[in-house]
């Protein structure tokens, strides 16, 4: 059933687009708002989805934990675990400039992936975690997915209102003011470190909840999942491509770029076998690509950022 | 695929007025999923070429049903599961695929049956998705393997070198489900039969150096390491700076070390006390005939997984056939004719297994990996055999038990 | 006109007239108006914010004008590129950051002659001679001399390439009152090589009674001018930056 | 006791010259141009790889192919360089760090389509090791580092009395000035890539005659290059050297307290507690 079979892939992609839109936020806030440079979002994503697996999935006498608790705690504990993450990092890094934030958080997302991957009775090990619950999973396919799917935009939209909210009040002009202007708002009296330590750790928690999301997506997470050009590359090249500093640039870039990712498949299938092996590394290279361009000819992102304060696109704390 | 979207869409339009064709009449798609690229990209062409030479066999002799033909469509999983669910979506849903062969990995297999092939009805049959806990998935039985679970292997490896008078080993394994999986299973098998384990290491792949490894691994003493990782990864690694350093005097592995360009670039000189195990046929009929078909279109039937994924893709055509093309049948139809009883089909033989099917005869394929009698969980109880390197490659030893 | 002024010399060295510009979209020069002779050390001083260092960094090249006209020499050089004016004859040195910590006292003088081509063994000796301190530090790293020797040697630096104006930017900030009459007396030993100078300063006294001549900058605008002893006489002046 | 020395400090001061390396080029990036380049690590693998096409293309043996390699990596790096990172030279250096992210990608997925993703090697079979005494050493091992003491030697000399080898360390050490002393800017930025480009040829080059040629070998190497950087100080190619042979020797020497798997996690926390406890490293570079 051809028209069946399209929704069903449309509510697919709209469930990942959902679940990246969030990571988009995630680092919308540390970077389109405040100006630190995350490279490590895989890390963050992986801590939240272990969390929640672990949370919510039934007990295995190979790891720790299984507590059958309800999803949404799953999701509670998701992002507290990718925040306590995060918080040592940025306040070892966060003095410096943002070049040493992206070591450190490639750092982090590899350390983390080596401890997912090593440490068995922690998180499965190499064979991760399987049976982890879905809410509506017990539906019939098209419709369990259909609910899961609207459910994921629920969430997307509320971390979307919230995050609005958030720099509409006081804190978000004063982050905006730090990123723009870091002498200026110091010499204010406004306690910088702090502000952004807030701001990276409120980040790495919508990150994490993007992780938990994704985990009863999945009903299943292994380590493979923490691969850096999936889980942090193809989140910078949409928040870039949707206009960071915006939260609906953010979304529409996730809409766009996992569009282009996902259908660009079908445009390599159709090469002839010889090169169709090198059709799907083209595709790395093309992505790639598009990142320089966009960096180059519209930096400020198809939405950019409305408010007028800015001088230049893109001007994070320069020290 | 303009066209397919279109086509598509346009049945949308007309409510579905296409979908209601008769399914014999035409050809037949099927999923192939391989981590074309990742970390294994290096073995998917040969998994890709076995896969599409079982399906073009099959459309040479006869195609499926009345007059149609397999049409395999190739995605890449990525050994990553963001990915390879994207791919399997798409396949079930968008290009309307009633199988899948694949996806490589693990992670990937546990993940599309999770979360998309069993909620969507449609049979799974993996070539290289080798770890224990796909056993013992919530599959309705829609998830089958044709490599068997690692377990297998390590526990009849263990008794292999148990008979060969080897009593004490260090093991050294790549942190993944694949040799986590083989260690485990080799190092409790090992123990209960008796042998002593000096030292079992984890490690990374893609490092410099593996010494510092080797020599904590030495310490114990034995004379026999275990490496149970790739030979075009880690294992290359390890194996080169073993035999330079002059660590341990003999090395076995599995069949992720069964590897032509170890060999080739290590020197076979170098590799003579490597011993490894690899899947076989319980024959060895089905191997031959395999081998030397699939050598004359220039592939390599030793590469890795690349029996076992020509037996996926053919097994998913004879159950096919078998089923008449409803999906609903097919779990059951893999089940028929891989299993014995049954007139015996050898990979390759597609002419004849058709007309038997279409007498109503049962058969029972006989394949290039083995004689995939499915047990409850679909996996199939691994045979093997043990090599040795010759100057031509890999020879064979002894079958093990 | 003053004193100095009466000597027989046919035109000034540089020439700033009615500069007005900035660095972003604000002005802060508001019309700044001086003229150096050759042989001449001129001083500008003023309060905070007034504009001073900007005005000197105009004539480098450094600051965006957006009227007014700068003559060096005979030549308009507005609107120049700084490695342009190094190699017109103008040098500069600025306030902070003024040498290369990390390189040598001789490789700093190396790069204040970066452009030359040639023998430099001429003028390492000019300057070692002028500054007989820096001769033993040679081989020290900059970053590690006092503040003093620092600015010796950051204006050594500009005078590698014997220019005909020196710019210097409060070279005395910072420093021992002994410091600072050596450096005034280190200006004065340049001047009498041939060299003018052209500085800011924030200790106005001490500079306007060393210096030939002085402005006194305010706003952005020029306020007063004349000799030093003319400046420091000024009781409007006295009470701007000295008395009070 | 010669087993530590062995197993543990041979492989760990081949390895660590191998990240010297790959990190001077970081160092050099970091302290003139003044960001971090996270390409840095493709750059050495598109240098080992472009080797080992020079061996097969000009029947060149690895060592004769790597001076080819190097100067290939070298016109690569400006070319990357003028293609992509100048036109962002004028915008906050965090945009170019994003770019050379990106990069990385393209000059990976290359290499992936050109020679594809299975393990290559220089040569075939086996070295085993000579006896130096008690010291075990194989003839590829001794090359490594000769050519690591040969290009530092010749780096550090440069640097330290050419023209325009000081215009790099003006460069690195106050670029306004150096401005106002009439250094051209884009000639040493120029100079730079070019030397940042050989270098990284010779990093990925050693890493692949060690071991083998894979696709990820560079980024696989990147984390412990920029630890060896930031370790060393920023900005200071000795730094660079040192901190590279103590991240080398660190990685090799954590077998010993630690699982082998985290052997990679091992820069990296020495990279945290370098930051946390002295950000200027060993050699008091720069802390951006």
């Amino acid at each position: 059933m051809a028209s069946i079979g399209l929704i069903n892939y449309a509510t697919f992609m709209g469930t990942m687009i959902g679940i990246y839109g969030v990571l988009a936020l995630g680092l919308n806030i540390q970077w389109g708002v405040t100006g630190l440079f995350n490279a490590g979002i895989a890390g963050f994503f992986a801590v939240g989805a272990y969390l929640s697996a672990l949370i919510t999935a039934s007990p295995s006498p190979e790891r720790i934990m299984g507590w059958e608790l309800p999803v949404a705690v799953g999701w509670l504990g998701a992002m507290a675990g990718a925040a306590l993450i995060a918080w040592p990092i940025g306040r070892i890094c966060l003095r410096f400039r943002s070049d040493y934030l992206a070591i450190a958080t490639i750092g982090v997302a590899e350390v983390i992936r080596l401890v997912l991957r090593t440490e068995e009775g922690l998180s499965g090990g190499a064979r991760g975690i399987t049976g982890v619950p879905r809410p509506f999973g017990g539906l019939e396919y098209s419709l369990s997915q259909f609910a899961y799917f609207a459910l994921v935009i629920a969430v997307l939209l509320v971390v979307y209102w919230a995050l609005e909210r958030q720099l509409a009040a006081p804190w978000g002009r004063m982050m905006k003011a730090i990123r723009d202007n870091e002498q200026a708002a110091a010499a204010m009296g406004k306690n910088v470190e702090k502000r952004r330590l807030e701001a990276f750790v409120l980040g790495a928690a919508v990150m994490g909840l993007a992780g938990a999301l994704y985990v009863h997506f999945m009903r299943a997470i292994t380590p493979e999942a923490i691969d850096p050009m999936i889980a942090t590359f193809l989140v910078w090249i949409m928040l870039i491509l949707g206009g960071s500093g915006n939260n609906r640039g953010a979304i529409l870039g996730a809409i766009i770029v996992w569009i282009i990712w996902s259908m660009s498949e079908f445009i390599t299938d159709q090469l002839p076998a010889e090169i169709a092996t090198q059709a799907k590394y083209i595709r790395v290279f093309l992505i790639g690509l598009m990142l320089q361009l966009i960096l180059r000819f519209r930096p400020e992102g198809l939405l950019p950022e409305e408010s007028g304060q800015r001088t230049s696109p893109h001007l994070p704390p320069s020290r | 695929m303009k066209k397919k979207i279109l086509a598509s869409l346009s049945a949308l339009a007309l409510g579905g007025a296409i979908a209601s064709a008769p399914a014999m009449a035409q050809n037949v798609k099927v999923a192939y999923l391989v981590a074309i690229t990742g970390p294994i990209a290096g073995m998917a062409p040969m998994m890709v070429q076995s896969m599409k030479f079982a399906a073009e066999q099959v459309n040479a002799q006869g195609g499926i049903g009345n007059g149609g033909k397999l049409d395999p469509q190739v995605y890449d999983s990525g050994c990553n599961p963001q990915l390879a669910t994207d791919a399997a979506t798409k396949a079930v849903n968008v290009n309307g695929v009633i199988g899948i062969v694949g996806p490589s990995c693990s992670g990937p297999v546990i993940a599309v049956a999770n979360s998309v092939s069993v909620p969507a009805g449609v049979l799974l049959v993996t070539s290289s998705g080798t770890s224990p806990k796909i056993s013992t998935l919530d599959d309705k039985d829609l998830v089958f393997r044709t490599v068997p679970s690692d377990d297998y292997q390590g526990r009849a490896l263990a008794r292999a070198l148990k008979a060969r008078g080897i009593d004490k080993v260090a093991v050294t394994y790549l942190n993944n489900d694949y040799g986590l999986g083989l260690a485990e299973a080799f190092a409790d098998e090992f123990q209960k039969q008796g042998g002593t384990i000096t030292a079992s290491r984890a490690h990374e792949d893609k490092k410099a150096s593996y010494r510092s490894d080797l020599a904590e691994l030495a310490k114990g003493g034995a004379d026999t390491l275990v490496v149970f990782a790739y030979g075009n990864s880690s294992g290359l690694t390890i194996l080169r700076q073993a035999i330079e350093n002059g660590f341990f005097k003999n090395f076995v592995g599995a069949d992720g070390m069964r590897d032509e360009g170890m060999v080739k670039t290590l020197g076979p000189d170098n590799l003579k006390p490597l011993l490894v195990s690899a899947p076989a046929g319980a024959t060895g009929a089905g191997f031959e005939k395999f081998g030397k078909d699939f050598k004359a279109t220039g592939g390599d039937p030793n590469g890795t997984f690349a029996a076992t994924s020509y037996d996926a893709a053919f097994l998913m055509a004879l159950a096919i056939e078998k089923a008449g093309g409803d999906k609903a049948k097919l779990p059951q139809a893999l089940r028929e004719v891989a299993t014995a009883p049954g007139e015996p089909i050898l990979p390759g033989e597609w002419a004849k297994a058709k007309k038997l099917i279409a007498e109503g005869k049962d058969i029972d394929y006989k394949g290039a990996a083995g004689d995939h009698e499915f047990d409850a969980h679909g996996d199939v109880p691994g045979s093997y055999i043990l090599y040795k390197v010759s100057s031509s490659g890999f020879a064979e030893v002894e079958r093990m038990k | 006109m003053s004193a100095t002024a009466a000597r027989d010399r046919p035109q000034p060295i540089l020439i700033m007239h009615q500069v007005r510009g900035g660095y972003g979209d604000a002005d802060i020069l508001q019309g700044v108006s001086l003229t150096v002779m050759p042989q001449e050390i001129v001083v500008i001083v003023g309060p905070n914010g007034a504009g001073k260092s900007t005005a000197m960094k105009a004539v480098f090249g450094l600051v965006r004008i957006r009227s007014g006209a700068i003559v060096f020499d005979g030549e308009d050089i507005t609107g120049w590129s700084p490695d342009r004016i190094v190699r017109r004859g103008i040098s500069y040195v600025p306030q902070v950051d003024n040498v290369f910590r990390e390189m040598t006292v001789h490789e700093n003088l190396e790069m204040g002659a970066f452009l030359a081509k040639g023998d430099l063994s001429a003028a390492f000796d000019r300057i070692y001679a002028l500054f007989p301190d820096l001769k033993a530090k040679r081989h020290a790293l900059a970053g590690d001399l006092s503040g003093g020797q620092r600015q010796m040697v950051a204006i050594g630096r500009a005078l590698m390439l014997e220019p005909q104006l020196l710019l210097l930017d409060e070279p005395t900030a910072g420093l021992s009152p002994k410091y600072m009459q050596q450096i005034f007396q280190i200006c004065r030993d340049v001047r009498d090589s041939g060299v003018s100078i052209l500085l800011v300063e924030q200790h106005a006294k001490q500079a306007l009674a060393f210096c030939d001549r002085g402005y006194v900058l305010a706003t952005g605008a020029n306020r007063h001018e004349g000799s030093g002893r003319e400046l420091l006489e000024n009781p409007e002046i006295a009470q701007m930056f000295l008395g009070g | 006791m010669m087993e530590f020395l062995n197993f543990y400090v041979v492989p760990g001061i081949v390895t660590g010259s191998i990240y010297a390396l790959g990190a001077i080029g970081i160092t050099l990036i970091f302290g003139i141009l003044r960001f971090g380049h996270f390409a840095h690590g493709d750059l050495a693998t598109s240098g080992a790889y472009l080797a080992l096409g020079a061996t097969a293309l000009l029947g060149l043996t690895p060592w004769a192919a790597l001076p080819v390699a190097m100067l290939l990596t070298a016109l690569l790096a400006y070319g990357i360089h003028r293609l992509f990172y100048r036109h962002l030279e004028s915008r906050p250096k965090i945009l170019t760090v994003i770019a050379s992210l990106g990069i990385g990608m393209m000059l990976r997925s290359v290499v992936q389509v050109v020679w594809g993703v299975d393990p290559l090697a220089y040569g075939s079979g086996i070295a085993r090791a000579q006896a130096f005494g008690p010291l075990m050493l194989r003839p590829r091992e001794i090359a490594t580092l000769a050519l690591t003491l040969a290009l530092v030697a010749t780096l550090l000399a440069f640097l330290r009395y050419s023209k325009w080898g000081k215009a790099m360390r003006a460069m690195s050490d106050n670029p306004d000035l150096a401005r106002l002393c009439g250094v051209d800017n884009d000639g040493v930025t120029r100079l730079t890539w070019f030397i940042v480009g050989a270098l990284a040829a010779a990093s990925g080059f050693c890493l692949g005659i060690n071991t083998e040629l894979t696709t990820m070998m560079g980024w696989s190497a990147m984390l412990s290059m920029f630890a060896a950087a930031v370790l060393g100080g920023v900005g200071r190619v000795e730094g660079a050297v040192v901190g590279g042979l103590v991240i080398g020797l660190a990685e090799e020497l954590s077998v010993l307290v630690v699982p082998s798997p985290y052997k990679s996690a091992t820069a990296f926390v020495i990279l945290l507690a370098i930051l946390l406890l002295r950000p200027q490293g060993i050699f008091k570079g720069k802390v951006l």
